[in-house]
């Protein structure tokens, strides 16, 4: 574990290396904020957007950050939290065209060009729902890997390469079940990749609570973790939060999705309302 | 594109053909397109058309025949076991033959009984209730009803000749493995297993299929009878459910057989290995057989009432949550088995939130009778039977969901009195309500209504004079799966009890019986729609022709036969020389393809034999794998092989 | 409660309208109530979850700190018993009967030769699976001095009916009495058809399986007999211990424990007699 | 009584197949292709379960497989992915005599690709009866050479058809457009599988 031993208070981690791009998304936002609101627009997308940036940037560099480097369960809050809470919320605002307008204007254009094609084919490939399932899938199945694991917890590059991995997998993974493409059907299947999900998660999360010894080694050197439990209660603890309420979270987001493709199915909502 | 040129004036030839064909439609209707039909569809005679049929209905006459007749057997058995319960220290079975019994009761009930009973129903009354002349893959379905068959042939074959299975209905390794189950017991038990898990499977593949694209036209999602969402709900879980089952009693075989080392502690396998797969199975097991019967109870709600299901739209997230809940429980099988502790209270909330979604639905079937003119005709009457007996089934699920409630209760006959509530509660007493609600449909006759009466009321008492004394012998201390207990511990009453409520519920179920036979001769012919009911499939006569309907009816509203000012709205133009079905799109139901509608053939048949041969070989030699695997290839192969050029007279390709 | 309060008030409700067929509620009304109901229903669950929790941490807490430690092996079908102690000597080793002091947390560690058992004993403690390979433990601390039935609570075989376990809860002085006392070895025959009883049992087949502290019987597969006659039941719970029932069972236990892994052993009328004898004089 | 029919629409122009979720074959096998996904998604969880309860993986005395016939496997499955995504086209602009040229190539990968796998069991440097590591390593490999093995049967069945007369039926394009999912989800289903037989016991 670097630099951190255990009775030192947490504190805020505050590395250029988040922080900088953390500040900048916000600026960006902020200019493209205030050159668009001059045109008429709800203040419900922005909201959505400062919200999920919130979430994003208080996971990475409050205190909870330093606890999840000396209790696994709190590492695991973190990482639900950026990848149920932030990435949800900043997919929900939709916020692409608003940050496109924060750039500077060559960059802007430059970048319009390139969104053709082929950035924007790709970004399509990529946001196919069950594609976006799978990569968010191996994502985390493999960075749970425990070389990789301990790599991220011994080294904070890595550490910030690993949250970028679930950030962007899982921004694209709710990106692509909130907006389908063909909008009736979409909401079917991005229902079921949901469904899928809380069964993928939860394996893993189940795997980790059901195993009798810690996976990962900068955990079990320690005789206690953070929070008071062993290696072994705190790596099943954690394993539990993304198994049952990760999964839960999962399954009422489906059912949220699979509602409103009901709704699409009739095409007024007469036969929903008859009662 | 590369075509050559003969076949592109084929083409032209082909459409020109195109026009003459016969189609129905106003030029072709009433008696002369129902003969045409007829012709067209009506299987070969003979004992030969009789295996090679691919008529849904036929298939799910025999699904429910031959389910109900292992409800019989199963019954029967549990029947011997009160007589041995009756008094403590009893003699008159032994130990081995009993634990045979209750293993032989519960794989008969759950397997053989329990879920192929409700697929048999959806297999004849999805496509009627659809708009549609017949499943999805009618060939397939012919097969999964043969697969059943020997599966459930197995067991009993194998009882038969003191071979049945003693390892509990659950077969918990490794008291089924290789080391304490020596001889061919459990292997019997595993490949029964095996045999209905592929025929569940191949049933739901169909269900899902005939429900998504073979709806009448206009049958948006949204306008769906809740039967229909049921089951897709149950085809679903079955899809995800089933593998797991496969794979453990795959492995458990491996283990028997070939020497895998699986379940097998001393060599690094794991015993709770099995639990885990069983229960990631045997949990969603309980919902594949109760959200059926919800299905059955709205049915029979809506008729009864004359009113359309209330909050339709928090019913259909209700079973669809119920499904998905159903894969995040199966911890709560094991409790006991040393599960983390820190995990209680997770597994604690995550079991009790299941109640959450049947509680709702609980709720709209009370509004829905509220707001309408309930009927109590016997149907009614077993919705209401249902609802009692399953609220009780559904607290005592509440308290056992508390971890510290069930390290107590569990394995106790508290639970045989919760999951009975729940499941004869909860699936049979909806089945015997929407077997009477049914029977006019699939026989043509009208059950008799003073013994279907006196049936509810005995087989209602019954149950509760059965069952509920055995939430006190379990409170008691009575472990489930003993042979016999000791006198002194209070245990005799609620034991008497409930054997002499045995005998009344098997009675009551006779009585059902006689009355289900004498109906089929005596009973009151059966008009078209005899209830009043709504759905579509009382648009057509009763029972309904091998066709089901001489046009493909079209649904503007959630309930259509109550809306429509006497006409039906039909679609034209399906062919009528040729079997043909209509496929719709997923969602919104619009009309999308013709399909054709695979001829009877007996290949099915022959590859559900060949399958047999190759599973009931394997248990003697692992070389049957090899043998046995190519008939059944070739067998298949013979299946799908297209019979003609099937140069389709078609328009265009898109 | 509060959910059985809300169903009962429905179903009465619901009765009301069979009865004179009214239905004048509307819709809006039935629609609050539905959510009403959803409410209701969540804060009960709610409600028993927290319960459910607090349960469970007490009964948590109550493992605290145990004193005595006692190892619960399962076989098929009875129960070896092994008290443990840093110093071997004291480590005592009994089958099918615990003795507990009254008010003294203790922990049971629970293995399986086999397959998979349950320990249960209804008035003390919850369930706990004896699973082969893998350690359990519970812990319990018993209240109320009394004789406690126990018995393995899941599915493990043919006589799994009769796998009980005898859980006597004793003052402490009484049980450090017999604790000492099991501590013995088996006192030497006294009677010359004891001693034949002793040879018999010693040198032929009966030492293949079972053990008696203090003499060359030293099997490990079956039921440890050293203190047998002290014990409460015969064959784990399948009968009272008593002369008679002592004679039946070695006479014939397959006849009364049809499975069970005692084979029947064909005895002459002399050695039936000199073997229970000597049984008996194992108090 | 039947209620009499009011007529609306005519269905007669429909046409009688389509690729993709418009035919009734796509929805069986994307039901079949499930029910499998499931089974092998619960393998590998059972995999990763025996694996967690141990202190080594392989267990100790025992030597993870070689890895050159996998790879060599894995390299040879992800190139026929070209000819199988050539004839998948190819069905759907129902070009059959492209199918018929294209169609002997994939036998002969599937052909290449089971004698390779009959290397690769060899390469596992253990039996399936030595302990539950190895029993679950082979029945994973032995899993996915069935559906190698059934999609081979299944494209040389397709083959011979597409050779008849009976290739220009359109529902037979269907089929094929369809076996050419199947067999991408045979080799997607491979690659998680590879890295667990040959490189987690590395890790």
């Amino acid at each position: 574990m670097h630099q951190h031993h255990h009775g030192d208070a947490l504190g805020w981690t505050l590395d250029p290396l988040l922080t900088v791009p953390l500040a900048l998304a916000l600026l960006i936002f902020a200019v493209g904020w205030s050159r668009l609101s001059k045109r008429a627009s709800t203040p419900v997308r922005p909201t959505l957007f400062l919200c999920g940036w919130l979430v994003l940037a208080l996971s990475l560099t409050s205190p909870l950050h330093e606890a999840g480097e000396r209790s696994f369960t709190m590492h695991m809050v973190e990482h639900e939290l950026i990848m149920l809470v932030a990435t949800l919320l900043l997919a929900a605002s939709g916020a692409g065209a608003i940050l496109a307008w924060g750039l500077p204007r060559p960059l802007r254009h430059t970048l319009a060009g390139s969104w053709k094609s082929p950035l924007q084919k790709l970004w399509r490939r990529l946001t196919e729902p069950v594609t976006a399932t799978v990569i968010q899938g191996a994502v985390m199945w493999v960075w749970h890997a425990p070389p990789l694991f301990d790599r991220a917890l011994d080294s904070f590059g890595w550490h910030v390469a690993q949250h970028a991995c679930f950030f962007l997998s899982s921004l694209l993974f709710w990106w692509a079940m909130l907006h389908p493409r063909g909008r009736a059907s979409g909401y079917g299947v991005s229902a079921a990749c949901l469904f899928a999900t809380s069964l993928i998660g939860g394996a893993l999360g189940a795997l980790m609570s059901l195993s009798s010894s810690p996976w990962y080694a900068d955990y079990a050197a320690m005789g206690m973790t953070g929070i008071g439990l062993d290696p072994v209660d705190d790596q099943r603890l954690a394993g539990l939060i993304m198994w049952i309420p990760g999964g839960a979270f999962h399954g009422i987001a489906a059912m949220v999705l699979f509602y409103k493709w009901l709704r699409y199915s009739e095409g007024g909502a007469r036969a929903l309302s008859a009662n | 594109m590369n075509e050559p040129p003969e076949v592109r004036e084929e083409d032209e030839r082909l459409a020109k053909e195109r026009e003459k064909l016969a189609r129905d439609g106003p030029q072709l209707k009433g008696a002369k397109l129902e003969a045409r039909l007829e012709r067209t569809w009506h299987r070969p005679p003979g004992i030969l058309g009789w295996l090679a049929t691919v008529d849904h209905k036929e298939i799910g006459r025999r699904y429910i025949v031959t389910a109900l007749l292992f409800l019989a057997a199963g019954g029967f058995l549990a029947l011997l076991m009160r007589l041995q319960l009756a008094r403590p220290d009893s003699n008159l079975i032994s130990a081995q033959r009993y634990n045979e019994l209750f293993t032989m009761h519960g794989s008969t009930m759950m397997f053989l009984f329990a879920v192929p009973v409700m697929e048999g129903v959806a297999v004849y009354i999805i496509p009627l209730m659809l708009g549609t002349r017949s499943t999805a893959f009618p060939r397939l379905n012919a097969f999964s009803y043969y697969m059943y068959l020997f599966g459930g042939l197995l067991l009993w074959g194998a009882f038969a000749l003191n071979i049945a299975p003693d390892i509990g209905w659950f077969a918990y390794t490794p008291l089924s493995g290789p080391q304490f189950s020596p001889g061919k017991r459990a292997d019997i038990w595993a490949q029964m297993i095996t045999f209905t898990e592929i025929s569940a499977l191949a049933a739901a593949v169909v269900l899902v299929c005939t429900i998504l694209k073979t709806r009448a036209p206009g049958m948006t999602l949204a306008r769906m009878p809740l039967f229909a969402w049921a089951m897709l709900v149950v085809a679903v879980m079955i899809i995800f459910s089933m593998p797991a089952v496969a794979l453990a009693s795959s492995m458990l075989i491996s283990d028997r057989l070939v020497g895998t080392q699986f379940y097998n502690s001393w060599e690094h396998g794991d015993a709770l290995l099995w639990q885990h797969l069983f229960w990631f199975f045997g949990h969603p097991e309980v919902y594949i057989i109760f959200l059926p019967a919800t299905g059955f109870v709205s049915v029979i709600v809506e008729t009864f009432c004359r009113r359309p299901v209330f909050a339709y739209p928090v019913v259909v997230l209700a079973l669809v949550s119920t499904g998905i809940l159903a894969f995040g429980l199966w911890v709560h099988h094991m409790f006991a088995t040393g599960l983390p502790r820190v995990g209680y209270s997770f597994y604690t909330a995550a079991s009790m939130t299941v109640a959450i979604p049947t509680a709702l639905q609980i709720f709209c079937w009370l509004a829905t009778m509220w707001d309408g003119r309930p009927r109590l005709q016997v149907p009614m009457l077993y919705v209401i039977g249902f609802i009692i007996t399953f609220v009780i089934g559904g607290l005592t699920g509440v308290i056992i969901a508390s971890v510290p409630l069930d390290l107590q209760l569990h394995d106790t006959y508290f639970i045989v009195a919760h999951f009975h509530y729940v499941l004869i509660g909860g699936a049979v007493f909806p089945l015997l309500g929407i077997l009477t609600y049914w029977y006019p449909k699939i026989t043509g006759r009208m059950m008799s209504d003073t013994l279907g009466k006196i049936g509810f009321w005995t087989i209602f008492l019954g149950f509760q004079l059965t069952f509920f004394p055995m939430h006190l012998s379990g409170l008691l201390g009575m472990p489930r799966r003993v042979y016999t207990y000791p006198a002194g511990l209070g245990l005799e009453l609620p034991n008497l009890l409930s054997t002499i409520g045995a005998f009344v519920v098997a009675s009551s179920v006779v009585l059902f019986v006689i009355n289900g036979l004498v109906s089929l001769y005596r009973g009151a012919i059966a008009p078209a729609n005899p209830w009043g009911a709504t759905s579509l499939e009382w648009a057509t006569s009763s029972p309904p022709p091998v066709y089901n309907f001489a046009h493909v009816p079209v649904v503007e509203s959630r309930t259509p036969l109550w809306d429509i000012a006497g006409e039906l709205p039909v679609v034209t133009g399906l062919r009528v020389d040729e079997k043909e079905i209509l496929l719709t799109t997923v969602v919104a139901a619009t009309p999308d393809l013709r399909e054709p509608v695979p001829a009877a053939s007996l290949w099915p048949f022959i590859t559900s034999i060949a399958v047999a041969i190759f599973f009931i070989a394997s248990i003697f030699s692992p070389w049957a794998v090899v043998f046995g695997a190519i008939p059944s290839a070739i067998a298949i192969i013979a299946w799908f092989w297209p019979k003609e050029m099937k140069r389709e007279p078609e328009p265009v390709i898109t | 409660a509060f959910l059985v309060a809300g169903l009962v008030r429905r179903r009465r409700r619901l009765a009301n309208v069979m009865e004179d067929g009214r239905h004048h509620e509307s819709d809006p009304l039935l629609r609050t109530a539905l959510i009403g109901w959803g409410v209701v229903v969540g804060t009960g669950l709610v409600g028993l979850a927290i319960a459910s929790f607090i349960a469970d941490r007490s009964m948590a807490n109550a493992a605290a700190s145990e004193k005595l430690s006692i190892t619960l092996t399962a076989n098929q079908w009875w129960w070896d018993v092994r008290y443990n102690s840093a110093d071997s000597s004291k480590t005592l080793r009994t089958a099918n009967e615990l003795h507990l002091p009254v008010g003294v947390p203790v922990r049971i560690i629970l293995n399986s030769n086999d397959v998979i058992h349950s320990f249960w004993v209804p008035s003390l403690a919850g369930k706990q699976d004896l699973i082969p390979g893998r350690q359990n433990d519970i812990s319990i601390t018993p209240t109320k001095i009394g004789i406690y039935r126990g018995q393995c609570a899941e599915y493990c075989g043919a006589q799994h009916a009769h796998m009980a376990l005898v859980v006597n809860v004793d003052s402490y002085a009484d049980f450090l009495k017999w604790w000492r006392h099991q501590l013995q070895p088996a006192p030497p025959p006294a009677t010359p058809l004891a001693l034949a009883g002793y040879n018999f049992v010693t040198g032929r087949n009966c030492s293949a399986c079972h053990a008696i502290a203090g003499t060359p019987a030293s099997g490990t597969v079956g039921p440890d007999l050293t203190h047998l006659a002290s014990r409460r039941t015969i064959a784990a719970g399948t009968m009272p211990m008593g002369k008679g029932n002592l004679y039946g069972w070695v006479a014939d236990p397959q006849s009364l424990k049809p499975g069970s892994k005692m084979p029947t052993i064909a005895l002459e009328p002399d050695e039936l007699h000199a073997v229970v004898a000597y049984l008996e004089t194992l108090k | 009584m039947i209620p009499a029919p009011r007529f609306t629409d005519s269905v007669a122009d429909l046409p009688t197949h389509k690729f993709g979720p418009s035919s009734l074959t796509w929805w069986g096998i994307i039901g079949f292709m499930v029910i499998e996904g499931a089974a092998f998604g619960l393998a590998f969880a059972a995999y990763f379960f025996l694996m967690g309860h141990e202190q080594g993986w392989p267990p100790e005395g025992r030597q993870a497989p070689d890895v050159l016939a996998g790879t060599l496997f894995t390299i040879l499955i992800l190139l026929s992915e070209i000819p199988n995504t050539m004839i998948k086209k190819a069905a759907e602009k129902r070009d059959v005599p492209a199918i018929r040229m294209l169609m002997p190539l994939l036998v002969a990968i599937g052909a290449v690709l089971l004698v390779i796998r009959g290397f690769e069991f060899n390469s596992l440097n253990c039996r399936w009866t030595d302990d539950a590591y190895s029993s679950i390593i082979w029945a994973l490999l032995l899993l996915h050479t069935t559906h190698i093995l059934t999609d081979w049967v299944d494209t040389i069945v397709l083959w011979l058809l597409m050779r008849t007369n009976l290739g220009w039926d359109g529902r037979r394009l269907v089929d094929t457009d369809e076996n050419c999912l199947y067999w991408r989800y045979v080799w997607l289903l491979w690659l998680p599988i590879y890295l667990m037989i040959y490189w987690v016991p590395r890790l």
